[in-house]
């Protein structure tokens, strides 16, 4: 149980998929403007991300074998792809009110790396089902929490007088640079 | 190689599946974008924004083809406003284009021919008339979109600048003593 | 020294400014002699202006009405004195625009003979018809928001409980609601009897600082005289007691929900001197034609001064012994809430209550702004729980939309965050900025919705136009005898004797008015009246 | 309905066909890099465990010869591992345990335990860290020669208690600023040791059945 | 033209604010200097030259005015704090790169005055602590342990010769880097409290220098430059999640007293977590900001990597502050609950 | 050369530069930017990536079925990324090891398919050929600076580690731009990835500036 729950925290503070792993900045960057736009994408991507951390698992485990590797690239985006598809179909068809708030950021989502990079990773950590499950949800979340913590930030740093060759991404990713920076305290709390 | 072969083949069948299934479920009906983006525009239909009319330009933003800040009359604040809707960072006005004052079109009285080629012109049915009898511009539905002065063959329409009355006057922002004077404005010493 | 007791419920945040008051409350209130100049505003109140109603060479009569109430929310003017109108236009005006507005000029004739007056009998009055006869009284709020106090006497859906009346007094330098309650607290009782048999009201509470005892002891006394059941309150001195929701919180521990109006909990709030002007209108039948002002600050001899509507500052100032050498300026208003004087030849209006000469040693010039370092003591001193420091982050930066996220519309414009920001930034001053943008742009949307309107009309139109002339020629042509179809020669004669039919028809269509269809009256009278013009030109051409 | 099905048909025959090509594609490319991949991956290997062990102290070839370790707690590895026998003239000169340190300083830090007949330690290597690099990273050969001190240490010289770094009292340098990274190595080792003085006889006896088959390669 | 209020309070200035603050620091600084050598002066004087001469450097190049922003007092404060936060008597490099990072990058980058995000000082301080975290750790031990305390005229000779303090008999290891280090190594709670360096409840000489801090923390709250809520939601989670865990396992955990009155939390809750400009400012804000701080300072203390945690939990709820003062607006006049201004 | 072939290579270096302007795919971009090497690896890896992929999909655009165009894509940049992978795997595995997840990773790196859509589906092959390849050279190109700031201030070296790449020979062509250096370990960590980027994307933005001031 505790090894579940280090994986959770360590995946959510201390090895944060993108302040840490450095995954996912495309829509850390894009979608943070707003902070309703940052809390949709938070929510569609932790979906996502869950389950294709699971599926990925199940494919590699099952359909690939050890003999099949080569295709683990091709098979984990394809996979990707479709979970997103069916996830668009699927609110589109049960909750058109949920549609309306994630609909425009699914198809986004095909191209966060995080999304490739937590299967990935699980591979590489020779992580079970279980863990492959919670390796992606704590990555999501992680993701979620920082989008969120970053927008709202954002949003205060519009009103800000910052020097002019600064202005737009470059303050952001300077933002980004120092919010990394108080990241790195939980460094060590959880190998 | 058959196994490859298989493994990949089920998954593409799959995804087509889905994706075919998708697409043919939800064809995207009209675009709510445009009627938001249309709102912003000030509906002046000057055409400085190299569009017939606002509603085109309107389209032409939400296909991503023109850049949010074409248009005069809009201003700053329309600029700022089409930033906030479409979650880009704000700039200042395109090139070669500048913000005028309001005004409106007034027609000398003792000039008008009553050709009723303003009328024409005028995109908002702001002037009154009929033909071979003076024409009066309404002053309060006219946009001051300029459109009607080229055409009058004794160039007897001409734009005035709407006076500021007590009713109209806003207070005007701070000037702070040592800082720049716009907030959004970079610091005079950054280039 | 007597108020009653009563459970206060203290509103948050207010400051304490440095007092002012004793410079002009110790002298009894000075009348003005007659001039020989007026100049009314007709717009002296929140609403709209008033309509002129007598013309450049009318001789007028003291109290005459001179300006009509425009539509529901808005009052009427009079005139100040007997004389002559000598012009209606532009003039400067007591506004912090400094722009001039339209004002009548009246030149007296020294005589100040008056209408006659008679009295409302208001105890036979049903409520609502005593409104009614006040909006041609002009009675307006004289506590600073100059709202036509006939709307709010019109009894109230829910019904008004309680009657406050406002003798706070906030502002450290204005005395003359003070001067007003002690020498003139009877009548302003009955005035306030009136209000409260108006509005219905049970409960009559007079709300005033504790810095002013002279002026508690008079109106307890004359309420005792009077027989008038009230409750007379004192409030701790913490500016912005005298602010109507404010001073609702104090008493009542209500607060008027945002966006709705003290009446819709059941309470009307009216201004000791609203109160004592009401009386005049009712019990003496005189419009509202002078108003107490204080004249403080740098000048020879402060005081407080009633004074005819439409008297030029100047003749206030000179009442009141000129400004002192090291004078810098005016202020209208309190230094917390007024502004500042472009141009002391405007004439005093309804909602002029404070004149105040400034100077370096009194008011010391703002020092320099620094930014907001969000120390959070704007917000503890915002009486409203606002957070300053985030609207003014916001309309600084033009964000508007945001600004108004942080409740911008609740703001009352008290001064109190500014007052107290370690930055020196003038908060206020960009609420307002805020808040005429804010103003401006829905003006636009408004004006940019109806044109849109008007476009999609149009194209509507042409369209139409192009379909009935296509169906026209079609059916002239499908009208003709069957041999259309192997006699090309005659199907084409037929074609263009259509199309000259057509043209005809649209030629006679033309001489028919453009446009015209959705005018509203006052489009229409412009038009007329430039086509009255042109009538006139093209005839005296003729000639 | 129907134009659904047809799409939908349509688009999963369309994507089937890349599907099937691509992955035509990559079993060709796959076939021809396979021996590439693998005998560069043994070098790799080889290399790495050859480190560990004194320059010509064996002849056999270690990869081939791999056996496998059961799962063990002393060993720190999650998955079971394997070990090299080395021998010179089929006799066992000295083995070579997978092992890790769990405890690292950003977590698991894989290495090669070379462990003399005599229980001497005959050289460490750290196959896989993920240390902050500039500061934990002097485990690693390319960085600094910090890894050699355990060379020729044994578990009782230093005597058990002294299996520390110097800064808790130790035998073991580290650097300042970092001393979780070669605490952890310095136990992990240590703990190989009394894995290979427990199971002396099991590592050093020949193997009962052919060599195993080598591990896959895992990403 | 700048309309109403013509009246503004007098006396009350930026720099006055600053000026404060500083005031309440000096009796835990003076105690400082008393109990671990004058060596803090001079820490002092170099970083707040170091930290003018940036703030000077930054505001030209952005093009604003140097006199009303250098003498509004912050950079002073900032530098201040950092001293405080850095080993006394590092090598003046040192100084100067984590004064970069805390008045360039982190404050001017943003606009300078107001508008930083982030803690400047704490800024610094991670950015050393993280690049060098052998010399982040040498403090000047206390002159009660320390058999000769540099003097003046060392002291500058210590910084300016670049070298800095380097560990020899002037520093050893903080009461914080003892216990983690005996602690990891397996060592009891009350051998470790054996140690010459611990003190009565805190560190030996710390306690006593907290303590000051503790006192001109309540005078900062005394003239209202503070609010209560930042110190007292700090200090309280400090000891209830440090309380906690010494109740779950006395014999690994130190107290609750010890870890108030050890390393930077006094400091921290009076001082460091009160930056207005980087805290939240709502009052419920305030207290969700300094207590998550409280509580994650005592994790990474006990679990983390670093031997305190101040400077990380501050910056890491200076990243929350903008959610958490979006989500805990103070309900207005006429509101019915709470109103959430970003919805 | 033409105008449009010039157009081509200044938007893939400068004007619309992946890395500094469109701010897209930039998680190798940080991860794998702590030296001049790996940058400079996993930089040409997806300028190789987004070079073959631009070309076939622009031989094959009109081959593929509207509705499953962008499936498609994904589809053929997997297939080029594994190949490139296995290729790397094969004989460059130093590196291979390195660069570790990145490399597959090169799939969803937003630029590539962006190219793609935005490009190679819509011109032919030899000008798909040269916008994949500046393209790929533009991120490239701000990799590499970005790998040697923070190389220089994290290690005070350069090109350390190319041995990786080069062989053990190579290891003589490590530059100590700073001898006995310190280190600014922050540099090498995530947060001096960020701080890096930031700052050349603000350097570029300065440097367009002043031109655009200058031009007025
Ligand atoms: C737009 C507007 C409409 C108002 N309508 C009414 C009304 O219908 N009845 C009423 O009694 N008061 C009305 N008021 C007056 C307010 O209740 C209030 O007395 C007046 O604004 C003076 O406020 P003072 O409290 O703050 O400044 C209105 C005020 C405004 C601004
Ligand atoms: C900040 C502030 C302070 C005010 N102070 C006073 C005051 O001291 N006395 C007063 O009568 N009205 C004051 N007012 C106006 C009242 O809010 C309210 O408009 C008035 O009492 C209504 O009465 P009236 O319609 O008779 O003017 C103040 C308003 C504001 C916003
Ligand atoms: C960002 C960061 C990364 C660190 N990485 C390591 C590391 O990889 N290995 C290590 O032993 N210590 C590392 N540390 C240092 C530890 O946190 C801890 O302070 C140190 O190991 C204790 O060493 P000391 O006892 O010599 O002071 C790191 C610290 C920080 C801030
Ligand atoms: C109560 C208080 C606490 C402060 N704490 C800090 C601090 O911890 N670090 C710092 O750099 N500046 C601090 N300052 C100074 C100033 O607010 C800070 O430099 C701003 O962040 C600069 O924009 C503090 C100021 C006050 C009034
Ligand atoms: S410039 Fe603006 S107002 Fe004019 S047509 Fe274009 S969008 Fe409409
Ligand atoms: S009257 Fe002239 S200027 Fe006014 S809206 Fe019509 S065409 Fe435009
Ligand atoms: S008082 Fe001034 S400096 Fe303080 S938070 Fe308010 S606006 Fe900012
Ligand atoms: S002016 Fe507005 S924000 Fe300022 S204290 Fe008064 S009510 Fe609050
Ligand atoms: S490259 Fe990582 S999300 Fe785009």
């Amino acid at each position: 149980m505790d090894h579940y729950l280090y994986i959770l925290i360590g995946t959510v503070f201390v090895n944060n998929i993108v302040m840490a792993k450095i995954l996912g900045l495309c829509p850390f960057m894009g979608v943070s403007r707003k902070l309703e736009a940052a809390i949709g994408m938070s929510a569609a991507t932790t979906f996502v991300l869950t389950l294709g951390a699971g599926l990925s698992y199940l494919v590699d485990h099952y359909l690939l074998g050890p003999d099949l590797t080569y295709l683990r690239t091709l098979s984990f985006i394809v996979v990707i792809a479709s979970i997103v598809g069916f996830t668009e179909m699927f609110i589109k068809k049960t909750s058109p009110v949920l549609f309306r708030v994630l609909g425009i950021y699914l198809p986004l989502i095909t191209t966060n790396c995080a999304v490739l990079g937590i299967p990935l990773l699980n591979v590489q950590e020779q992580h079970d089902f279980v863990e492959s499950l919670l390796y992606g949800l704590g990555g999501a979340l992680g993701f979620s929490l920082v989008l969120v913590l970053f927008a709202a930030l954002r949003e205060r740093l519009e009103a800000a007088d910052v020097p002019k060759p600064f202005q737009g991404v470059s303050i952001a990713m300077v933002t980004a640079s120092l919010m990394s920076l108080a990241f790195m305290g939980f460094s060590g709390l959880i190998k | 190689m058959l196994n490859a072969l298989f493994v990949m083949a089920a998954i593409g069948l799959v995804l087509g599946a889905v994706l075919g299934w998708a697409k043919a479920h939800y064809r995207v009906e009209g675009d709510p974008l445009v009627d938001k983006i249309d709102a912003i525009l000030p509906q002046t239909q000057c055409g400085q924004c190299g569009f017939p009319g606002c509603r085109p330009y309107a389209e032409a933003i939400a296909k991503g083809e023109a850049d949010i800040n074409r248009c005069p009359p809009g201003g700053e604040a329309g600029i700022k406003q089409l930033a906030e809707l479409l979650g880009v960072d704000p700039k200042p006005l395109g090139e070669g284009l500048v913000s005028k004052p309001k005004s409106v079109a007034i027609i000398d009285e003792n000039t008008c021919i009553g050709c009723t080629l303003c009328i024409q012109a005028c995109p908002v049915d702001a002037i009154v008339g009929a033909s071979k009898q003076l024409h009066v511009i309404v002053a309060d539905r006219c946009t001051g979109c300029e459109l009607c002065v080229a055409p009058c063959p004794v160039d007897c329409i001409s734009m005035r600048i709407v006076p500021e009355r007590l009713d109209s006057w806003k207070w005007r922002y701070p000037v702070f003593p040592i800082r720049p004077v716009a907030a959004t404005l970079p610091a005079k010493g950054a280039s | 020294m007597n108020g009653t007791a009563r459970v206060l419920h203290a509103f948050p945040g207010g400051i304490h400014p440095d007092e002012h008051k004793t410079e002009s409350c110790e002298r009894p209130i000075v009348g003005a002699p007659l001039y020989e100049r007026y100049v009314v505003p007709l717009r002296q109140h929140f609403g709209n202006p008033a309509r002129p109603v007598v013309k450049v060479g009318d001789t007028v009569l003291r109290g005459q009405r001179i300006g009509a109430a425009d539509g529901h929310i808005s009052a009427a003017v009079h005139a100040p004195t007997s004389g002559q109108v000598t012009a209606i236009g532009p003039r400067p005006v007591a506004h912090p625009s400094g722009l001039p507005d339209l004002c009548m000029e009246i030149s007296a004739d020294g005589r100040d003979a008056s209408i006659a007056i008679t009295p409302i009998d208001w105890r036979d009055l049903a409520p609502g018809e005593l409104a009614a006869k006040l909006a041609e009284m002009g009675l307006v709020g004289l506590g600073g928001a100059i709202f036509p106090s006939h709307v709010k006497l019109e009894p109230a859906a829910g019904g008004i409980h309680t009657l406050i009346l406002n003798g706070a007094e906030c502002e450290p330098w204005i005395t003359c609601d003070d001067r007003l309650m002690r020498e003139r607290a009877n009548e302003m009782l009955r005035g306030a009897a009136i209000m409260r048999h108006a509005l219905g009201a049970r409960h009559l509470l007079l709300g005033i600082e504790d810095n002013k005892p002279q002026a508690v002891a008079a109106v307890a006394e004359a309420a005792s005289a009077l027989g008038l059941p009230m409750e007379v309150v004192m409030v701790p001195t913490r500016y912005p007691s005298g602010g109507g929701k404010q001073l609702i919180q104090l008493l009542t521990g209500l607060e008027v929900p945002s966006g709705k109006l003290s009446t819709d909990i059941g309470i009307q709030v009216f201004n000791v001197a609203t109160a004592y002007s009401l009386y005049r209108a009712v019990e003496l039948g005189e419009p509202l034609l002078t108003r107490i002002v204080t004249v403080t600050g740098q000048v020879r001899a402060p005081g407080n001064f009633e004074i005819r509507l439409g008297t030029p500052i100047e003749q206030l100032i000179r009442l009141a012994g000129g400004a002192l050498p090291d004078s810098r300026g005016w202020l209208v208003g309190g230094p917390m809430m007024g502004f500042e004087l472009s141009d002391t030849v405007a004439p005093v209006s309804k909602g002029v209550n404070c004149l105040i000469a400034t100077s370096d040693r009194l008011f010391p010039p703002r020092p320099a702004a620094l930014p907001c370092i969000r120390c959070g003591q704007c917000a503890l001193a915002c009486p409203v729980g606002l957070q300053p420091f985030e609207m003014y982050v916001h309309a600084r930066a033009k964000n508007f939309d945001k600004a108004r996220r942080y409740q911008l519309f609740d703001c009352i414009e008290c001064g109190c965050c500014s007052h107290v920001c370690p930055s020196h930034i003038p908060l206020v001053d960009y609420y307002r900025y805020a808040k005429s943008e804010i103003h401006a742009q829905e003006r636009s949307k408004r004006a940019s919705d109806e044109a849109r309107q008007r476009h999609d009309f149009q194209a509507f139109r042409l369209e139409r136009e192009k379909q009935e002339k296509a169906a026209r020629l079609h059916k002239a042509a499908a009208g003709r005898p069957p041999a259309t179809a192997d006699d090309p020669e005659a199907a084409r004669k037929q074609a263009i004797l259509d199309a000259a039919i057509e043209r005809a028809k649209a030629a006679k269509q033309g001489v028919n008015p453009r446009n015209v269809e959705h005018l509203t009256p006052a489009q229409q009278q412009q038009v007329a009246e430039i086509e009255a013009r042109r009538q006139h030109a093209a005839t005296e051409q003729d000639t | 309905m129907k134009t659904i099905l047809r799409e939908s048909l349509s688009a999963s025959t369309g994507l089937t066909l890349f599907a099937a090509v691509s992955a035509t594609l990559l079993a060709g490319i796959y076939w021809l890099t396979r021996p590439t991949i693998e005998l560069t991956e043994r070098q790799e290997k080889l290399r790495l465990i050859a480190q560990t062990l004194p320059a010509g102290s064996f002849d056999n070839d270690l990869v081939r010869s791999a056996r496998p370790l059961p799962l063990d707690p002393r060993l720190g590895l999650k998955r079971s591992g394997q070990f090299y026998p080395a021998s010179r003239a089929g006799d066992t000169v000295a083995v070579v345990l997978e092992a890790a340190a769990p405890d690292g300083y950003a977590g698991e830090i894989r290495l090669l335990v070379g462990i003399g007949i005599d229980g001497r330690v005959t050289g460490v290597r750290v196959t896989q860290h993920r240390e902050t690099p500039g500061l934990g990273d002097y485990i690693e050969i390319g960085k600094s020669g910090w890894i050699h001190q355990f060379e020729g240490k044994s578990l009782t010289a230093p005597a058990a208690a002294a299996w520390q770094v110097k800064k808790d009292g130790g035998a073991f340098d580290s650097m300042a600023g970092a001393t979780i990274t070669p605490r952890a190595v310095v136990k992990a080792v240590k703990k190989a040791l009394d894995y290979f003085a427990a199971h002396r006889d099991t590592l050093l006896s020949p193997p009962s059945t052919g060599s195993v088959k080598e591990m896959k390669h895992v990403r | 033209m700048i309309g109403s209020p013509y009246v503004l309070s007098a006396n009350n200035s930026v720099r006055l604010t600053m000026t404060k603050v500083m005031a309440a620091l000096l009796p835990g600084t003076l105690a400082h200097a008393w109990l671990f050598g004058p060596g803090i002066w001079v820490s002092l004087l170099l970083c707040g030259l170091l930290a003018i001469g940036f703030e000077a450097l930054a505001l030209l190049w952005r093009g604003y005015a140097l006199k009303p922003f250098l003498s509004d007092g912050s950079v002073l404060l900032t530098a201040w704090l950092f001293a405080l936060s850095v080993p006394t008597l590092a090598p003046l490099w040192l100084y100067a790169i984590g004064l970069l990072f805390a008045v360039v990058v982190a404050k001017h980058l943003y606009g300078g005055l107001g508008q930083n995000p982030f803690n400047p000082a704490m800024v610094g301080y991670a950015v050393l602590i993280i690049s060098f975290p052998t010399y982040m750790t040498q403090w000047p031990a206390p002159v009660q342990l320390a058999n000769h305390a540099p003097g003046l005229g060392e002291a500058f000779n210590l910084v300016l010769g670049g070298g800095g303090i380097t560990p020899d008999a002037y520093t050893t290891a903080t009461p914080l880097d003892t216990l983690k280090t005996l602690t990891r190594a397996g060592k009891d709670i009350h051998s470790t409290y054996a140690q010459p360096i611990f003190g009565w409840i805190g560190g030996k000489g710390g306690e006593t220098v907290a303590m000051l801090y503790l006192l001109g923390g309540l005078g900062l709250m005394a003239s209202r430059v503070i609010t209560w809520h930042i110190p007292a939601a700090f200090l309280t989670a400090v000891a209830l999640t440090a309380g906690g865990l010494h109740l779950l396992d006395p014999a690994r955990h130190a107290g609750p007293l010890f870890h108030l009155f050890s390393g930077g939390v006094m400091l921290g809750a009076f001082f460091i977590a009160t930056d207005p400009v980087s805290a939240c400012a709502t009052p419920r804000g305030k207290l969700i900001f300094a207590g998550l701080a409280g509580f994650i300072t005592v994790i990474i203390r006990v679990f983390g990597g670093f031997p305190d945690g101040v400077a990380f939990s501050v910056l890491i709820m200076n990243v929350a502050a903008p959610l958490i003062d979006a989500y805990t607006q103070p309900r207005v006049y006429g509101h019915a609950g709470g109103k959430e201004p970003s919805q | 050369m033409s105008a449009e072939t010039r157009e081509i290579i200044l938007n893939g270096l400068w004007k619309q530069n992946p890395g500094v302007v469109q701010i897209l795919g930039m998680c190798p971009l940080l991860a794998i930017s702590n030296s001049v090497v790996n940058a400079l690896s996993l930089g040409l890896a997806t300028t190789l990536v987004m070079t073959l992929a631009n070309v076939s999909v622009s031989l094959i655009r009109n081959l593929i079925p509207p509705p499953i165009r962008i499936p498609a894509y994904i589809i053929i940049i997997a297939t080029l990324v594994t190949v490139v992978d296995l290729l790397m795997h094969a004989y460059l595995l130093a590196l291979y090891v390195v660069l570790g997840i990145f490399i597959p990773l090169i799939v969803v790196n937003c630029i590539v398919l962006a190219r793609v859509e935005a490009f190679a589906s819509k011109r032919g092959a030899l000008h798909a050929a040269l916008d994949g390849l500046m393209m790929g050279l533009g991120l490239t190109l701000v990799l590499a600076t970005l790998g040697a700031l923070r190389e220089i201030f994290g290690k005070g070296t350069l090109l350390s580690g190319i041995d990786l790449a080069l062989g053990p020979a190579a290891k003589a062509f490590v530059i100590h731009v700073i001898p006995d250096y310190q280190g600014l370990l922050l540099a090498i960590l995530p947060p001096g990835a960020f701080l890096g980027l930031g700052l050349i994307i603000a350097g570029r933005n300065w440097l367009t500036q002043r031109r655009a001031s200058r031009a007025v």
